[in-house]
């Protein structure tokens, strides 16, 4: 592909993987010469309608924005997921699982009917993503290899395994062993284990491995003394929506059966 | 070669005199666990040590490595071919059986060129381990809880001194120019040979069977679905148990471009055999879809197929997967539960 | 003097590909392409069938691929077949004439063909299959007197799935070799066999002691293919496999190809049943 | 000839962070509408609080903003510390500080080369400038990369810190890699340098409008963490009694509310710092103000963006104060400091690169039971249309273009943060 036009779309986000995209010709200035940016509104004023590859942040949070990611979807030929909120819902699906009418009274009190708001999902529950970059932010290293990827011919690939590997290839001392819990056994690697190398626990920003044994992380979460409820907190910090989904699912099958 | 006497007020002189002449690693104490790491004086080593996150293969074989450089039509291998040697300090015995595993592994039918470079450039120096690291390891059984080739220069804790024995001329090289060793006494004979006979009753035979057993209890094992699939029911396929393990190899080759498109490495990275595409192919068919068959595999492989295809057991009793991980799965709990379903003829019922 | 690309390999890097050029390239369907590759001067592959190569595109990574060309044919160049199957199969198959990748190989055992002299032979390829079988096949075929009957059971998912129509039309008019197609699911063209590849096994006679038969195609299909050839009566030892894993290395390090003690890669991918009929992961 | 009718409608203003869209009406000479209406969708991130573990509050809030989410994080562990009487160690404190410059960096650094510059130099953003003057873009780059390893190496990356927690950290840089960052540091002054020698060049906009100025203030610093309230009307206000300084209300044009103190709305952010602390500014960003013509009490908005670049001189020499003495006492490992307490309320509040922030937590038995956050951007914004409809009357004889480019530019220099400042308000507390 000959120098793509790549545009930058925001939704309910917090930038901050835009930011890291800013961030990324700090090391890679040579991205500027590789792609044409024709669209990109934190850093620039040009409006271009031009594009041949989309990458969206943010998830989509009220039902009038849905009309936008579909004209998105319309132009662009790639449509790429920038960082959790788009991928997962991310943090902003958190309020999800509340009460919603209770969420905006909390925080807009008797004036909660002035602003449209509905529950938080990626960008996929409104249009078929191609291709996603997770994290919270996303990785500079893997927005750059993704690029690269498109320029190749091929779709951006994310790793499928968990974070405990790539965490172990670092040669970290596992924060279980540091009297904390961790949510690396079910997460998608890719972030280089950012979190436990910083002593940190993983929060699972980057969204679940495909076929995650969460019962399990679950036990392991209340063997290290988190309570049900706190498990839960503990593993929906971003995985909410995701969450949500699974319990549904088992509700219906349980309905059925 | 013999072995040499070193006083314990000597050591850290000797230390720093290799750390001005080599890259020197060794065990470093992390938020209260240990990691094989650079050394740059005596006083950053912790000989007593219990056990490290990864073993030191790392050195040997590292986490990722670069095979080689492409650019365009030319392509060029990278082979760590050093003057400057790794000298790996305090390695214990288990993780020596371990190298010695590797060793004939990538030495088998094709050598493996970026091993081999890595390993000759790498001088282990071990220690003999007194008692338990860990309460996983069940070295005992394993039979590696002390050795008898391999090492470059192997150190006996004596209380005041250390006795080396001296097992290759890079081991004797380590030791030229130091003046304050000297030649063993009748004592000093004496004093190993007591260290050596007390260090024994200290570790506890952990298996119930005799581990020359192992490959033909788990050949009738293979079949014992109802126990592979408990496993598989509770593992959470994170591959911390391969990555910790100081036997495994696995490996993933990954490439890395600049914007060229036309220049980069293709890079080797460990790889685990727990994680769902690991046996996937194209088409869609993974020949070890369920967790309980890639559970199977790694047991089988560890107690089995090293044995059949090299001669050597290919677990050698660290404890290091069963200490990281998280729902409990041990090669001691693993193989007794085995052994006694054996005995009590569960395989059989399934057949 | 011809170098193996092996020797090249074990100068310096097993895991060091010769860099060659793609020579021909020809769409055999939709998803499959045949490329020619010519090695640099001096160097031959030396395979023989069954086969394979490892094939690097640079920046994107390795996969094992199976030489579709037999070694009889062979002058410094050599072919195969790659359906687009995923990132590596798909930037290939944008890969022009001229363009360069990365070779390792041969690697494998390959067949025996020593061994299938004077014998009858039973080929059963499903899909993709007939990549490696056509090595096979046209060794034979320029050799064809020294062996007995050959017969062919070829099946693919619909018309236009099967591989190397014009060869498999040139195989049909000899009147030494008997070929038997079948799809999944035929079309309005489709005048032939209707039916999965052992649908075509019951209207088969083989003298099944002087029988070897080889079977290549996707993992479901070997245990069915197998009931029947042992139904047949036709000996374990003469029934052949080619036992395609995941591979990373094509040198018996990387762990992917392991079925229980064996490395496919290695001591594969080709197989007799008898090697491997107590290997629970062979098939 | 001046405009008696005009329509200034700028859909989701660029280089800016978050969506906002200026609409200006003039019917007849007179000014009928002048807003800066905020459409950016609602965050909730106070009610997201709500139920949630303690220690989980400034990794949620971070995501309230990928620009100051060092910020963000030190302000929700001031509170939590504050709800929970912890005392972080004299070391916490000097690294949160170091972090905390490198985020004001990164941050103006940003405002200043890649959402302001473009407009003096006539361009619609950096790219094109990388072909015209790489060297501006490079050196950009290259103070931006600093800024952002100050963050890196404490806290594991600047957007969403990680190694920040109640009462400390959770990693520790070693002594190389500090001194590694006094190095670059002292290389970046010529950076620093050339930067104010760049802004002397441009022409800032004429503008006066006189107004209230909040920042934080302490009398050994030029305060960017805890410290008081302090107004250039006069009056200053413990943190905690910070609902009387905002008074948040809601208007219906705008997600993010707006607040008002003495007078009808009040500017924070650096120019309202420089106007209340300038004289505790290290002598080298006194005399970057001096030679970019900033003296307090400066009263035009669009001197922000110099009062920034008078920051970045200042955080880069109080960054190396601050490393000098982290390497002379060596940095040790410590676990942070534990909770007295699982129950109260604490108010935290810092200024973030865009102003004042303040967080108010209430936790009891250790899980977050009501939260309160008040956004710099958000207690800009009346003074913001303030500005606006004082400065439209006085170019309305300009062409359209021209006028939508000032007003364009006025909210820029603002560097408003417009997702952050999108929660909000009146919290009953319980
Ligand atoms: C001995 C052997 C001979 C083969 N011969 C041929 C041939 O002649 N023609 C042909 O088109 N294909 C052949 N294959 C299959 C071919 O190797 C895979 O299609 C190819 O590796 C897919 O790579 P990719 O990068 O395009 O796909 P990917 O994007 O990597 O993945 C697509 C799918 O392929 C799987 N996969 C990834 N790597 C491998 C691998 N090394 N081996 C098998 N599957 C993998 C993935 O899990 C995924 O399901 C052969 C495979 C083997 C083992
Ligand atoms: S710290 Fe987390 S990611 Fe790392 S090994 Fe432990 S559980 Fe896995
Ligand atoms: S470690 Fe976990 S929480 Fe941290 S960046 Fe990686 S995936 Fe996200
Ligand atoms: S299998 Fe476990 S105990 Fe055995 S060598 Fe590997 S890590 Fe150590």
């Amino acid at each position: 592909m000959s120098k793509p036009k790549v545009a930058f779309f925001e939704f309910t986000s917090c930038e901050g993987c835009q930011l890291t995209v800013v961030d990324s010709l700090q090391t890679n200035v040579e991205l500027l010469d590789a792609i044409e940016i024709v669209q990109f509104r934190e850093a620039m004023s040009e409006k271009g309608q031009d594009y041949q590859i989309a990458f969206i942040e943010g998830s989509c949070t009220r039902p009038s924005d849905e009309a936008v990611i579909k004209r998105i979807r319309e132009q662009a030929d790639i449509v790429v997921a920038l960082g959790s909120c788009a991928d997962l819902g991310g943090i902003n699906a958190i309020r999800n699982y509340q009460d919603l009418d209770d969420v905006r009274h909390y925080v807009y009190g008797d004036k909660a009917d002035w602003y449209e708001t509905y529950p938080a999902r990626p960008i996929s529950a409104v249009v078929p993503v191609d291709a996603a970059i997770p994290g919270c932010p996303i990785d500079r290293n893997e927005f750059i290899a993704a690029v690269k990827e498109v320029l190749q011919g091929r779709m951006p690939q994310i790793p499928d395994y968990p974070l405990c590997i790539e965490c172990k290839l670092k040669g970290n001392v596992c924060v279980y062993l540091r009297g904390k819990t961790c949510l690396g056994p079910i997460t998608r690697a890719g972030c280089d284990a950012i979190c436990p190398t910083y002593g940190d626990s993983c929060e699972g920003c980057r969204g679940m491995v495909s076929s995650p044994n969460f019962e399990y992380m679950r036990i392991v979460l209340e063997e290290h003394g988190l309570d049900f409820e706190e498990a839960r907190a503990k593993m929906t910090m971003f995985l909410n929506y995701q969450m949500m989904e699974l319990e549904q699912e088992a509700a219906n099958d349980n309905a059925k059966a | 070669m013999g072995f040499r006497i070193m006083s314990k007020t000597a050591f850290p002189d000797w230390v720093d005199g290799l750390c001005r002449r080599y890259r020197v690693v060794g065990p470093k104490p992390v938020h209260g666990q240990y990691v094989f790491d650079d050394i740059e004086s005596a006083e950053e080593l912790d000989l007593g040590y219990s056990q490290t996150v990864l073993p030191p293969k790392k050195y040997i074989l590292p986490p990722r490595e670069t095979i080689f450089r492409f650019d365009g039509a030319s392509v060029e291998a990278v082979v760590a071919n050093s003057d400057r040697w790794t000298v790996a300090l305090g390695v214990h015995t288990c993780d020596m059986h371990a190298i010695h595993l590797l060793d004939r592994v990538h030495e088998h039918g094709y050598q493996d060129q970026h091993y081999q470079a890595r390993r000759e450039n790498t001088v282990l120096v071990s220690i003999e381990c007194l008692k338990p690291c860990t309460p996983f390891s069940f070295c005992k059984d394993m039979g590696t809880l002390s050795i008898t080739e391999g090492y470059d220069l192997h150190l006996t804790d004596l209380g005041e001194d250390y006795a080396m024995d001296i097992g290759s001329e890079k081991g004797e090289a380590l030791l030229e120019g130091f003046a304050f060793i000297h030649e063993p006494t009748d004592e000093d004979y004496r004093r190993v040979n007591q260290v050596m006979t007390e260090k024994w009753p200290n570790f506890a035979y952990r298996l119930e069977f005799d581990t020359t057993e192992l490959p033909s209890l788990l050949t009738v094992s293979m079949k014992d679905d109802a126990y592979w699939d408990e496993l598989g029911e509770r593992c959470l396929a994170c591959g911390m148990c391969t990555n910790v393990c100081p036997t495994c190899y696995c490996f993933n080759m990954v490439d890395e471009v600049d914007f060229s498109l036309e220049a980069g490495d293709r890079i080797r990275q460990w790889d685990s055999c727990q994680i769902d595409e690991f046996a996937l192919v194209a088409g869609g068919h993974n020949f070890r879809g369920p967790r309980s068959a890639r559970q199977r595999h790694r047991f089988l492989r560890k107690g089995k197929y090293q044995w059949e295809a090299y001669g050597l057991i290919g677990c050698v009793g660290c404890g290091r997967c069963a200490q990281a991980c998280l729902v409990h799965i041990t090669p001691v709990d693993t193989f007794n539960a085995l052994y006694h379903r054996h005995r009590q003829g569960h395989v059989e019922e399934v057949r | 003097m011809t170098l193996l690309l092996h020797d090249k390999l074990e100068e310096q890097s097993i895991y060091l590909p010769t860099v060659a050029r793609i020579a021909a390239i020809r769409d055999l369907t939709a998803m499959e392409k045949l490329y020619t590759i010519q090695l640099p001067d001096g160097y031959s592959l030396n395979n023989r069938p069954g086969q394979f190569v490892e094939v690097a595109v640079f920046g994107v990574g390795e996969a094992p691929i199976s030489i579709s060309s037999s070694p009889s044919r062979s002058n410094g160049s050599f072919e195969m077949c790659v359906r687009r199957a995923g990132d590596l199969t798909g930037v290939l198959h944008q890969k022009k004439v001229g363009d360069t990748i990365g070779i390792r190989g041969p690697f494998g055992r390959g067949f025996p063909i020593e061994r299938f002299r004077g014998k009858d032979l039973l080929f059963a390829p499903g899909g993709l299959g007939i990549a490696p079988l056509r090595s096979l096949i046209n060794e034979i075929r320029d050799d064809r007197c020294n062996y007995g009957r050959v017969t062919i059971l070829s099946g693919a998912r619909t018309p236009g799935d099967l591989l190397y129509k014009d060869e498999l039309a040139e195989w049909d008019a000899r009147d030494d070799v008997d070929l038997r197609l079948t799809v999944d699911h035929g079309d309005d063209t489709w005048k032939g066999n209707v039916g999965v590849i052992t649908t075509l096994f019951p209207d088969l006679q083989v003298y099944a002691r002087n029988t070897i038969a080889v079977v290549i195609g996707p993992p479901v299909m070997y245990r069915y293919v197998l009931m029947e050839l042992l139904g047949k009566g036709i000996p374990e030892g003469n029934i052949w496999f080619s036992l395609e894993r995941r591979m990373k290395c094509g040198v018996g390090k990387c762990g992917h190809c392991q079925m229980e003690n064996i490395y496919s890669c290695q001591s594969g991918p080709a197989f007799p049943y008898s090697e491997i009929k107590h290997i629970e992961e062979a098939i | 000839m001046t405009m008696q009718k005009l329509k200034v409608d700028v859909h989701h203003v660029t280089r800016v962070e978050g969506h906002g869209n200026i609409v200006v009406d003039v019917e007849n000479g007179e000014l009928k509408q002048c807003e800066l209406q905020i459409v950016e969708t609602p965050r909730f991130f106070e009610a997201m609080l709500r139920g949630r573990h303690y220690m989980d509050s400034s990794h949620i809030t971070s995501r309230i903003c990928g620009i100051c989410a060092v910020g963000h994080a030190t302000t929700s562990l001031r509170a939590t510390e504050k709800a929970l009487g912890v005392t972080p160690s004299e070391q916490t404190v000097l690294l949160r500080k170091l972090n905390f410059h490198g985020e004001i960096l990164d941050s103006h650094i940003l405002h200043v080369y890649m959402l302001v510059a473009p407009d003096f130099l006539g361009v619609g953003s950096v790219i094109p400038l990388a072909q015209s003057a790489p060297d501006v873009v490079l050196r950009a780059l290259r103070m931006k990369k600093l800024s952002g390893d100050i963050c890196a190496t404490l806290s594991g990356r600047h957007t969403h810190p990680i190694a920040m927690t109640v009462g400390g950290f959770t990693h520790y840089p070693t002594n190389d890699q500090l001194y590694q960052l006094r190095e670059r540091l002292d290389a970046v002054r010529a950076d620093v340098e050339a930067t104010v020698a760049l802004i002397q060049t441009l022409r800032v906009p004429d503008f006066e409008r006189d107004t209230e100025y909040i920042a934080l203030h302490k009398e050994d610093e030029y305060c960017f963490i805890d410290g008081e309230i302090a107004s250039t009307d006069g009056g200053t206000w413990p943190v905690e009694r910070y609902r009387e300084v905002t008074n948040e209300t809601m208007v219906p044009h705008s997600s993010a509310k707006h607040t008002a103190n003495q007078r009808q709305s009040y500017m924070v952010g650096a120019l309202a710092r420089f106007n209340v602390n300038h004289d505790k500014l290290h002598p080298k960003a006194q005399a970057a103000a001096t030679a970019l013509g900033l003296k307090a009490k400066c009263t035009n908005s669009y001197m922000n963006s110099v009062a920034q670049v008078v920051e970045i001189a200042h955080c880069i020499e109080e960054s190396i104060e601050i490393l000098d003495t982290l390497l002379e006492r060596g940095v040790e490992p410590e676990e942070p400091a534990p909770a007295t307490r699982l129950s109260g309320e604490g108010v935290g509040s810092c200024e973030v690169p865009r102003g004042i922030l303040f967080h108010n937590y209430v936790i009891e038995e250790g899980v977050v039971v009501g939260a309160n956050c008040v956004i710099p951007t958000g207690q800009n914004l009346a003074n913001i249309e303030a500005d606006m409809r004082s400065l439209v009357p006085s170019i309305l004889d300009q062409p359209q273009e021209d006028i939508t480019k000032a007003l364009e530019m006025l909210v820029r220099a603002y560097d408003p943060c417009i997702s952050c400042s999108a929660h909000m308000l009146d919290v009953e507390f319980v």
